[in-house]
């Protein structure tokens, strides 16, 4: 495994993403069925496909992600389109200039990418969403020294956060309006963000 | 899931197409992105109305697009809020110089789509304001919570704001009203069964013979409690309790009673409710002086029922009452 | 069974009383017998339309009485026909001296039921004529049955013929006019589940899940056939393929579509198959000039659809234009 | 049992009817939902309960008919109301004048009441509906010597009549729109056409 953020394996990132999701389409959907309306699954997977038919071959990450931040927002809807959407507009953003990402930028690009969920979202961690599953993500690869390791620490920080947000009651989202009704099911959106970590972990390997 | 579709990705755009051919003198629509204007945008001067959110609501909001009503409707797909570049280039294409009001559903979703596709109208230029309907008493506390959700008000809200920007209110004007619309309004639903989203393939919760879910949301969330079945004017006296007590509706107030199908029910159980709603009302001194009974503002197949109560003053009356001409609501044009 | 009513057996009071106090501008309403007529009935001079039929299929009669419309409606039981002594009694409270037409399905008991009433009307001095609207091409052989059942295409009679009362025809050409319009008007249907009538308490027949009944009667009569579940656009093909083979619909005709609602099958739907039929009718050279789309006549929460094609004339197009003020149709008053 | 029909033993008829149609009304719309609409049931139950309500005590055998059959056609409705009803407004005409009926001027009344269902309907025998159970019916109570016997033999007849319906394929009636597939199934009209003979022969008894 390299020690470089490419466009090469961040493009096989969005395909495995996109895989991992078709995958998991109805497990995520019936998450959101139980707290939500039941739609994650078919909105992520509308949007990997779009943004794996749109990706072409971007010059840098900077384009690269700022096409998969379009593309979701423009194909996915819901309130995870906007964010994940987000997420993906701020990674570019902070990626700007770099033609590959080294460990510490890669923390620093997935940082500003989950800061742009919670300004968009207004939401903090605790809250039982995307979040839960993103921000210790976050801190697992500021945490790394090598970039697999940080890729492998953030895909199980993810994991674990996801898992915990089961007992969660929601304060955000879909989920919200069940009040103590919503604790005992796992955020979809936070299991999807697991997910995408997941398949950035697979691709680079 | 027996459904009169093709493929569950081609429901939204066939239902687009059939919309189009069923109104050529009432509609004009756009694909990809898919919107929905009335025949006649953008109308030189006037302030353009334009809503939007999941599909599978019909009539809601496509349905209201016309004179006196919505000059563009953005449908996402079934049950999930359209997306930014939808509502940009319908907001550009109504826009008739005095600005666009966006009557927002408050989802997360929603609110996100809509917030990004005004920032980016502002930024071409086009005057938006942006109303967030909340009327849904199921949702109690809005402190822990993504706040109230946005149904049956909402259409009420369309209708006299159609009105209004019809009669020559300006941007402000017309979006003042919209919040005293949703300032007076209060709803409340009860689902008898679920609905099948056609991607998802199966029901989205599930009910025992003799249970309904109290409270529910237009998306099939699950509601305030989900009870026992209880008889038609139980219901309505459940569902009209929190509505007087939380505007709260006094003596002497007079309103429009809104009597919804959530899509599954039949109008003769409407009335049966519509009855006992009225009774209610008048008991609690409200005069109901105009009505609407009928799927206005469904969830697929789903049965059930919801109601809205809007205290009326006189600019609501006379702009519910001016002319109105769309697929589904149509009078005095 | 989970229903918004209180007792079976109060189903259609109730629900009548509940038009009563949400329409007291347009509708009247008797109870014992019970029938509906307009607010301003009896219309001095103008022929008076009434129909009725089983309670069960609103909006129809009910939310069709009303300017432009039909004068009285008379509810049955749910699914059952009206009796002589409310027909008699709607037909003389709405009798304005130029006599009045009993719009009939085609149902034995229906025509039983007015044949009757029209007897004894007629001994008591009123001027009536009645015509029997039998367009249902599902059943096929008339000789060997009761005839073919009268579906769609009484909703599309009632709305001309009582445009063309209101413009002051006389009872002998509003009587001709509604021979017209259903000789050339054909209907079908399809059942995706069945419905459950309020003092039965369990559907009224069994559909396996992939199974649709084709043909089906307003009723939940068993239809033509029973065959496996189709997409939307081959059950267009299948229910319009009969419709246009029966008149036949020739190359050059001017038509209507209605893509009716049998109850539970939601609006999107509708449009999906109204897409489809609107693309067959223009394959087959007739041209779509109106269109209706929507739960107009229907069987409680049924899910399915009916097609019902009317080649107009230059008549039926005007007094299908004119205006409407009722309940469930309105426009241009 | 008596050789004469007259106002008491007829009133009973009527009670003794309501009971047995209410106890098979599930069945008799059970029958109606195989071939009809499945309202059978529920729409004689609701004519025969204002039938009791409604009776009174009438001055002769035709004032009963008359006042039944008008109460069967102002609250049953559907096919069944009308032809009911005209069956007893026809027996109504048959017996005016007589205080009571001798086995002979039932068998007349009886067969004017079916004659008006045969007027009414355009039906004939054979078309599966409640003819098939009453033309039977009337040729025994012709055939029969003594009221009783004629009581019995009709009763009989209609149940063999009714049951004979079973193979026919309907040519009157909703069930004619099935064709073919309208075999198999009794007739509800048949049915309780056969119920209210036999209610007559218990009453009488
Ligand atoms: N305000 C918010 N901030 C962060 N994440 C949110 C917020 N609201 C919702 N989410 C995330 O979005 C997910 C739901 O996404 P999705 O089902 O696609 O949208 P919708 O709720 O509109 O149907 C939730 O599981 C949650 O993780
Ligand atoms: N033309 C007819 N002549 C004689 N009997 C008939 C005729 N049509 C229907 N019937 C009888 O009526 C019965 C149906 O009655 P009912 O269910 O009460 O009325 P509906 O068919 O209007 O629902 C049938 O079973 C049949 O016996
Ligand atoms: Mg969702
Ligand atoms: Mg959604
Ligand atoms: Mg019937
Ligand atoms: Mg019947």
């Amino acid at each position: 495994m390299s020690e470089l953020l490419d466009v090469p394996v961040l493009s096989s990132w969005l395909k495995r993403a996109d895989e991992l999701i078709a995958a998991r389409q109805a497990y995520l959907s019936d998450l959101d069925a139980a707290i939500g309306d039941g739609d994650h699954g078919a909105n992520l997977v509308r949007g990997f496909h779009a943004v794996n038919a749109k990706l072409g071959t971007p010059a840098d990450p900077a384009a690269l992600f700022k096409t998969v931040g379009m593309t979701l927002i423009g194909t996915v809807g819901g309130a995870s389109g906007p964010l994940y959407g987000s997420m993906f507009v701020e990674m570019g953003k902070a990626a700007a200039g770099k033609p590959t990402l080294d460990v510490a930028a890669w923390a620093e690009v997935l940082a500003a990418g989950v800061n742009g969920i919670a300004m968009r979202g207004k939401a903090l961690p605790g809250e039982k969403t995307m979040l839960d599953a993103l921000t210790p993500a976050v801190a697992a690869a500021r945490a790394a020294a090598t970039l697999p390791a940080a890729l492998g620490a953030a895909a199980e920080a993810a994991r674990q956060g996801a898992e915990a947000t089961v007992p969660m009651v929601a304060r955000k989202g879909r989920a919200s309006y069940l009040g103590e009704r919503s604790a005992g099911h796992a955020d979809p959106g936070a299991t999807s963000a697991a997910l995408l970590l997941a398949a950035l972990a697979e691709a680079a390997a | 899931m027996k459904k009169l579709i093709n493929a569950p990705e081609n429901v939204v755009e066939e239902a687009l197409a059939g919309m189009a051919a069923a109104h050529p003198h009432l509609l004009k629509i756009q694909f990809d992105p898919n919107f929905i204007t009335r025949a006649d945008a953008p109308v030189r001067g006037k302030v353009a109305l334009l809503s939007g959110g999941g599909s599978g609501h019909e009539p809601m909001h496509g349905g209201f697009v016309g004179h006196g009503m919505l000059d563009a409707a953005c449908p996402g797909a079934v049950f999930t809020s359209p997306t930014p570049d939808q509502i940009l280039a319908a907001t550009k294409a109504v826009d008739g110089g005095a600005g666009v009001l966006h009557i927002v559903k408050n989802y997360t979703g929603d609110v996100l789509n809509f917030e990004m596709a005004a920032d980016l109208a502002k930024d071409e230029g086009v005057r938006v304001e942006a109303v967030i309907i909340d009327d849904d008493v199921a949702v109690q506390d809005s402190l822990y919570t993504a706040g109230r959700r946005g149904v049956g008000g909402t259409v009420l809200a369309e209708k006299i704001c159609g009105g209004a920007a019809e009669a020559g209110l300006d941007l402000a004007a017309v979006a003042e009203l919209c919040r005293g619309v949703n300032a007076n309004v209060r709803s409340m639903g009860v689902a008898l069964t679920p609905c099948t989203v056609p991607h998802a393939g199966k029901p989205s919760f599930t009910l025992g013979d003799d249970e309904i879910e109290f409270g529910v949301g237009i998306h099939g969330e699950p509601g305030r409690k989900r009870i026992k079945m209880e008889q038609a004017d139980k219901i309505a006296e459940m569902l009209m309790e929190p509505i007087l007590a939380d505007l709260p509706f006094k003596s002497g107030d007079k309103a429009l009673l809104f009597v919804n199908s959530l899509g599954g029910t039949p109008l003769v159980e409407l009335y049966i409710i519509y009855r006992k709603a009225a009774e209610i009302a008048k008991a609690h001194g409200v005069e109901i002086v105009r009505s609407l009974v009928g799927p206005y503002i469904t969830s697929l197949e789903m049965a059930g029922t919801s109601l809205s109560l809007l205290k009326l003053d006189e600019d609501m009356l006379r702009f519910w009452d001016a002319p109105v001409v769309t697929p589904a609501l149509r009078w005095g044009g």
